[in-house]
């Protein structure tokens, strides 16, 4: 796969189509990989990568890209198109000076998994018959490959991709996922209960922005909580109360526009699972309003700038699931 | 060398937390580890180091400066500042230990910052050597050894006891405070471990990481460097490499209208943020490559000229595992190398 | 929030009224002489929709123990359909609210026209009530804005 | 530094029985910022006033709270006296301590609490209000009528008798709509035609008025008062301007074989035409898709017989360009299309007919001359059904949830003037309900029940089945009898649900105008301003807002006209200055807020900007348009960078409130 994405990209670049490459650079180890533009066919062939660790969604990367000169060619996995797609219906990217070429999506792997299992030292990762082989300094270790997947790969809402100027390999489908059963799990237990679990999870917030910085979604010129004039600025969480409204006040943002990639929680650097906030505004949208999945299209409404006259009350909070 | 078996630590921190708060690092739920306040029955995390670092005891997050009290017209200054309590950090890495010097050189040097001072005071940081190395640990290139960490007082593991040594009186008075609990013990085993560590640590992909090309000196060699454009090309401009990092030590100072008061407080600022050490005027480096160079360039060039070449990082490696797009202090002087 | 040891706790309640229909009810139910709580205190806004959910957080945060949001009937909006969007917006907040494990009984959305003087009273009635029983809020407020 | 004074009313005992004024008045004084703070018994008095305008202009202030009544009662009073004082009147806030504090609270000590904390409130608002100036928008003074039906026309006469251009775009060749089309109206029973046609020559001759017909609207820009619309006058190919309507062309034309659309399809008429005798304009039209000329290149009879020169068989659509004040939508209706109902062989059989055909059956000017004749043999038909509510007050996706309203009253028309003028004939109507609201209406329909011997039934037609004999089946139920009956009618007439018509749809695009789900267009507000859009300077005339008869749709086209006048008539706008704005340094331009905006007041641009990183960059930005907006707010919340924000309720003076209350 690795192969034919740098051939078909120097092919791009070769013939004029696109001047540069957005993709994934090696890094010192198997799994520090980092997204970087490529703008050579010796760089493609130096440093080029696309493996298990190839997670990184590069759609938010093309707000700045597409606005450059010249055609940047991106390689998106099935999740990322649904973020270049919402991107491109609320006009941040510009669709035209990006050639997209779809490529298949994971499982990918976790490397924090794989250290979460006490192995260290690690200095390769070889997936066989989905048995990871881990050379580390202390000798070979193994575990199973899918208990070092990622969590967003392992609740995959869709193999689809909706947005493409080619494909390299097949197109998959739209999947039933189990995306929503810790969102089902939290929702049954009571009040007290998830306010336990969520100041336990959020109490762990550092106040990096990883979580909004990588989001697709979060691409605001000023985001509200840079801003001073804004009311709701901080630079950290401060008390239990700056904690929950940065989440609750980003997740409320990315309503209905969310496309539940999973990125914010592959970053967080505390493990906090930021995109279950995410998750229930969606399941909520569709239990609600309809399915609707964000970046699926460019043209439908976003359920929160939408209503329907006979919509449900806020009242069915109040009469639903437990207090 | 006095030393416990390490199935009697329950004793020792039941011991300690009976005088003064103790913190260890512990295993959270994910698996990785965190500094807790010790509480009966908890365990040593064997995890080799941290998620957030140990700079947490002396310049936290955030903390509170001064208040306002306002009533209609008047406003009244109150000092909220008190006396710390005593307390022991236990198990701090090599790696951590040394960003207490670096920490140090910023708020201990006129003029001494009295609440970060407070605290070193009353804090006891008892280390532990490290026996599993990691491969992002490169602690070595500045000139660290793992194996015999600083501190106020050391400890080391063979696996079967633990060992103490004071580097210093406030070691030397932590020690002779659980003494009862120690005995004297042969130290061979202990060095033949110590042997092994260091023969890991030379065997770490990133042992040969070299400060040669970095200093003081360095200034003009990198700071118009055309690598930092590609280096800083995907930074999404989060902070988390400056707040997982055990040296970063820049704030900001805010306040906080409660309504009836202001609460004047400082917090940890990133350099990797847009806006940083904004001024009236605007802000002094307006790209995230600039933003991206005075983190490295700090670490590796500012810091060392104004410290008599002693460098900004203690090579932890946390940043190299948590960054979200892997991009790091490792890769930008692998890149900055002078060959 | 005010707790006094000899009185009964004092929840505060804001009220956001829209100016066409429930801010004019709210005067309704003052011209009626319906008598609600003083603890509620009214913030008046163009229409429901103007309500921000930042607004809601913040009173939170600085010590109110309930909010509600009154706002034209469904179908009646001087905006025509400012409170379809106030709705959707609030519906999903509470339930997160609610997801967060924030007390649901301190947040509401009603509808009052601005002949519902005593439908207003009634509501602020029983919404004062509903959060006096659940007492202060502890869940959702920023310790530093607590009065000492 | 702010300056502000706090003026708390007694409103005699009003508050001051349950509010302790002065105490508020004390505490009030020591806010910051706050220079002078006063109590009086009557502040809306002249003294009261006179009181807030001296003390402007003795301490020189920059924002003054009043403590009073609701702002619903005196807030434009007191905004008044500091604007006559020389302060910006929207630097004033009121405290509304009367309707939500003294006249609902009993304890003077909890009342005066709370007057306290609703003075704070509004002080700390107060200290964030920024003088805000009501901008002016000119006026077109030209008015757009859209639909030359009974509504377009009365409209259009309306405004031009109160001396305004007013221009009619029609897109048949004549206007007139539907009411052209109907014989007798109810309950009077006189000739349509004879009070339409005189109202159509008028429209003609009237000067202020420009007729548009076979014309359709593409394109509407701008906003009110300044309407900038693209009509397209579609080709006749014949010169308007030198056919006299002689007709000469019409008789000659060999292609005589093209179904009439005037009368339902029920005759033919030829290639070239003009609708109907009446015709305004009367002027001929070439239908390309019949015409040989068009179609082969060979005729030209009409060219040949033209005394005049009119036909231009080359002639091209031509669009022309105009600016209007005030736009007036009058799309009327249709009956719907009958293709999905089966069971009453509508499309099997020819002695099935709708209502609207029944009506040019019986016309005079009709297929038959006026004499009711069954489609299918042309006898003389002697047992009528009449079917009522097809496809209106459906529950199924095929016809419509609403009462189509018309129906009741014209099925009985139909059946009294067949009772009438062929008393031999029997006459039945199935119904759901009769409803008969309306002045006469009742009357009218005991008529036809009780002079007419009309027979009405309870209950609905499961089957209509044509018969080999000529015959037609009606299987129906009698819901009062409870009994199934079977008929052997003739003829069997269907009241078909009307709709708007499908033009309707995407010229509310185009207008930005809000339409239900049925697609009729909603009315600003359902009580209070039934004939204005949402949109302002649209306005409603006729069955486009919803289903009505002839006296309601003319009532209704006089008030949009009324209320369009209003409109023209000055001549400029003041706007609302508390409406939205947009910061474009923060603007995503992720249209968001336009999505939300129910009045189309916001519009994107793509503008270069400096950006943080010293590059120049070409960014999408939000702009509202503030002679549109009306201030609701629904795009501060919907837009997520908080680049929108509100004039006078600002984001951070809400919060500011928020943060008095909470204090």
């Amino acid at each position: 796969m690795q192969e034919a994405m740098i051939n078909r990209a120097k092919q791009l670049l070769a013939d004029g189509t696109v001047d540069r490459v957005i993709g994934w650079k090696r890094g010192e180890f198997a799994y520090d990989i980092t997204p970087a533009v490529f703008r050579s066919a010796e760089e493609l062939d130096a440093d080029f990568v696309f493996d298990d660790f190839t997670s990184a969604n590069v759609s938010k990367y093309l707000v700045k890209e597409s606005k450059k000169e010249g055609k940047i060619l991106a390689f998106l996995k099935p999740c990322d198109t649904y973020s270049f797609n919402q991107l491109t219906k609320e006009h941040r990217v510009v669709r035209e000076n990006v050639y997209i070429i779809g490529i298949p999506g994971g499982p990918k792997l976790d490397a924090e998994k794989i250290k979460a299992k006490g192995i260290t030292g690690i200095l390769g990762v070889k997936n066989e018959n989905y048995t990871l082989k881990i050379e580390t300094v202390y000798g070979e270790e193994t575990m199973p490959y899918y208990e070092a997947v990622l969590d967003k790969c392992a609740s995959c809402k869709s193999k689809k991709h909706v947005v493409f100027d080619e494909l390299i390999g097949d197109d998959g489908e739209v999947l039933e996922s189990n995306r929503f059963e810790m969102v089902e799990k939290l929702e049954n237990m009571t009040a007290q209960e998830r306010f336990d679990f969520w100041r336990d999870q959020l109490s762990k917030c550092i106040r990096c922005n990883a979580c909004r910085n990588v989001c697709p979604a979060c691409t605001c010129e000023k985001c509200v909580f840079d801003n001073p004039n804004s009311g709701v600025e901080n630079k950290a969480p401060a008390d239990s109360f700056e904690e929950n409204m940065f989440h609750i006040i980003r997740a409320f943002h990315v309503a209905g526009r969310c496309t539940d990639c999973g990125e914010c929680s592959r970053v967080c650097p505390q493990n906090i699972p930021l995109h279950l906030l995410n998750r229930k505004f969606i399941k909520d949208i569709n239990s609600l309003y309809g399915e609707y999945q964000a970046g699926e299209d460019t043209t439908s409404r976003a359920p929160l700038n939408d209503y329907k006259q006979d919509d449900c009350e806020a009242s069915i909070v109040h009469e639903r699931g437990v207090e | 060398m006095l030393k416990i078996s390490i199935d009697k630590l329950d004793a020792l921190f039941e011991a300690i937390s009976a005088s003064q708060t103790l913190y260890i690092p512990a295993d959270r739920e994910d698996g990785s580890a965190e500094y807790k306040k010790y509480e009966s029955g908890m365990k040593l995390s064997n995890a080799l180091n941290t998620v957030r670092s140990a700079k947490d005891f002396f310049f936290p997050q955030t903390e509170n400066l001064v208040d306002f009290k306002m009533e209609g017209k008047n406003i009244e200054v109150i000092d909220i500042r008190e006396e710390s309590e005593d307390f022991v950090i236990f198990g701090v890495r090599a790696c951590d230990a040394r960003s207490f010097t670096i920490l140090d050189k910023v708020f201990l040097s006129e003029p001494v910052d009295s609440f970060y001072k407070n605290r070193r005071d009353h804090g006891t940081v008892v280390t532990m050597a490290c026996t599993r190395p990691a491969e992002t640990c490169f602690c070595g290139t500045f000139g660290i050894d793992a194996a015999a960490p600083e501190g106020d007082a050391a400890c080391y593991s063979d696996g079967e006891s633990i060992f103490f040594e004071a580097h210093n009186d406030k070691g030397q008075k932590f020690i002779d405070s659980i003494s009862s609990l120690l005995e004297e013990g042969d130290t061979a085993k202990l060095d033949a471990v110590r042997d092994k560590t260091r023969e890991i640590l030379k065997k770490l992909p990133l042992a040969g990481i070299s400060t040669e090309s970095f200093g003081g000196d360095k200034l003009m060699e990198h700071f118009n460097s055309e690598k930092w454009a590609e280096l800083s090309e995907s930074c999404l401009g989060c902070g988390t490499c400056t707040f997982v990092c055990p040296t970063c030590q820049c704030y900001d100072i805010k306040d906080f209208n409660t309504g009836h008061g202001i609460k004047r407080f400082r917090c940890w600022d990133s350099c990797m943020y847009s806006d940083f050490t904004k001024m009236a005027h605007g802000n002094p480096r307006l790209t995230q490559l600039e933003r991206f160079r005075q983190r490295f360039m700090h670490k590796l060039v500012y810091f060392p000229s104004n410290n008599n070449g002693e460098f900004g990082c203690v090579g932890c490696g946390r940043c190299l595992s948590k960054c979200p797009i892997s991009m790091n202090i490792v890769k930008v002087m692998k890149a900055l190398e002078v060959k | 929030m005010q707790v006094n040891e000899n009185k009964e706790f004092q929840p505060l309640i804001v009220a956001f009224c829209c100016n066409w229909c429930s801010y004019a009810g709210a005067d309704l139910s003052g011209t009626n002489r319906l008598n609600y709580p003083s603890n509620v205190k009214i913030i008046r806004v163009p229409c429901s929709c103007r309500v921000n959910p930042m607004f809601i957080l913040r009173a939170f945060q600085r010590g109110a123990d309930g909010v509600i949001l009154c706002g034209c009937h469904p179908g009646d909006c001087h905006y025509t359909s400012g409170n379809y969007f106030t709705r959707r917006r609030m519906t999903l907040l509470f339930s997160m609210l609610d997801f967060l494990g924030i007390e649901r009984d301190r947040t509401r959305v009603e509808w009052v026209s601005a002949a519902e003087g005593a439908k207003f009273a009634a509501t602020m009635n029983e919404f004062t009530e509903a959060v006096k029983k659940l007492g202060p809020n502890r869940r959702l407020e920023d310790l530093r804005c607590r009065k000492q | 530094m702010q300056r502000i004074g706090v003026f708390v009313c007694h409103c005699g005992t009003n508050i001051a029985a349950t509010v302790d004024v002065k105490t508020v008045a004390e505490a009030l004084g020591h806010e910051p910022g706050v220079v002078i703070s006063q109590d009086y018994q009557y502040m809306c008095s002249e003294s009261g006033q006179n009181l807030v305008k001296n003390a402007i202009k003795e301490h020189n202030l920059t924002g003054v709270v009043v403590c009073s009544c609701s702002p619903r009662m005196h807030e434009n009073t007191f905004r008044k006296a500091a604007a006559s004082a020389g302060l910006n009147p929207y630097l004033v806030e009121i405290a509304n301590i009367r309707e939500q504090c003294s006249w609902i609270h009993k304890d003077i000590a909890s009342a005066t609490e709370k007057a306290i904390i609703l003075g704070k409130a509004a002080v700390a608002k107060v200290h964030l209000n920024a003088p805000l100036t009501a901008g002016e928008s000119p006026v077109a003074k030209r008015a757009l009528v859209i639909g030359g039906g009974i509504a377009g026309i009365q409209t259009a006469l309306d405004i031009a008798e109160a001396g305004f251009e007013v221009d009619i775009v029609e897109k048949n060749p004549t206007i007139g709509g539907k009411m052209a089309q109907i014989d007798k109206t109810f309950p009077t029973l006189d000739c349509a035609a004879c009070i339409l046609t005189p109202k159509m020559v008028e429209a003609s001759q009237n000067e202020k008025i420009t007729i548009h017909s076979f014309s359709e609207v593409t394109d509407v820009k701008g906003f009110v008062g300044n309407f900038t619309v693209t009509i397209k006058k579609k080709a006749r190919f014949v010169d308007e301007t030198k056919c006299t309507g002689c007709g000469l062309c019409t008789e000659k034309c060999p292609m005589k074989k093209v179904p009439n659309e005037f009368n339902m399809g029920l005759d033919n008429r030829t290639a070239i035409y003009i609708p109907f005798a009446q015709a305004v304009p009367k002027v001929a039209t070439i239908d390309p898709n019949y015409c040989m000329m068009m179609k082969t290149g060979k005729c030209g009879v009409c060219s040949k017989v033209c005394s005049v020169g009119a036909i231009d068989y080359k002639q091209e659509d031509k669009f022309i360009e105009q600016k209007y004040g005030a736009i007036v939508v009058a799309t009327g209706f249709n009956p719907i299309k009958l293709d999905k109902y089966d069971e009453f062989a509508y499309n099997q059989c020819p002695d099935v007919v709708t209502s609207l055909e029944l009506e040019r059956l019986m016309n005079a000017a009709g297929p038959n001359g006026g004499t009711l004749l069954r489609p299918s043999d042309k006898t003389h038909p002697h047992k009528i059904v009449f079917v009522q509510c097809v496809g209106s007050r459906c529950d199924d996706s095929k016809g419509k949830p609403y009462c189509s309203k018309i129906c009741c009253m014209y099925t009985a028309k139909h059946a009294m003037l067949i009772r009438e003028k062929y008393p031999d004939t029997e006459v039945y109507v199935f119904y759901i309900d009769v409803r008969t609201p309306g002045k006469n209406f009742d009357e009218f329909y005991r008529r036809a029940v009780e002079q007419y011997n009309v027979h009405y039934i309870k209950g609905m037609v499961g089957k209509v089945t044509p018969r080999s004999d000529g015959k037609i089946d009606v299987q129906a139920s009698d819901l009062l009898a409870n009994e199934q009956l079977h008929i052997d009618a003739d003829m069997v007439v269907l009241a078909a649900a009307i709709e708007p018509d499908k033009t309707a749809r995407p010229l509310a695009t185009m207008l930005t105008t809000q339409m239900d789900t049925n697609d009729f267009f909603t009315e600003a507000h359902p009580k209070l301003r039934p004939v204005e859009s949402a949109t302002a300077g649209i306005f409603l005339s006729g069955a486009c807002q919803g289903p009505k008869d002839i006296p309601e749709t003319v009532a209704q086209a006089s008030a949009a006209a009324a209320k369009a006048i209003g409109l023209l008539v000055k001549d400029s706008i003041t706007c609302n200055p508390c409406v939205a704005h947009s910061d474009e340094l923060m603007c995503n331009g992720c249209s968001s807020c336009e999505k939300v905006c129910p009045y189309g007041a916001i519009t994107y641009t793509d503008k270069e900007f400096k950006m943080p990183d010293r590059t120049i960059a070409v960014r999408r930005v939000a702009s509202v348009n503030p002679a549109v907006c009306q201030g609701c707010g629904a795009c501060t919340v919907a837009c997520p960078s908080g680049a929108m924000d509100l004039n006078g309720f600002s984001n951070s003076q809400i919060m500011a409130e928020v943060d008095a209350i909470c204090k």
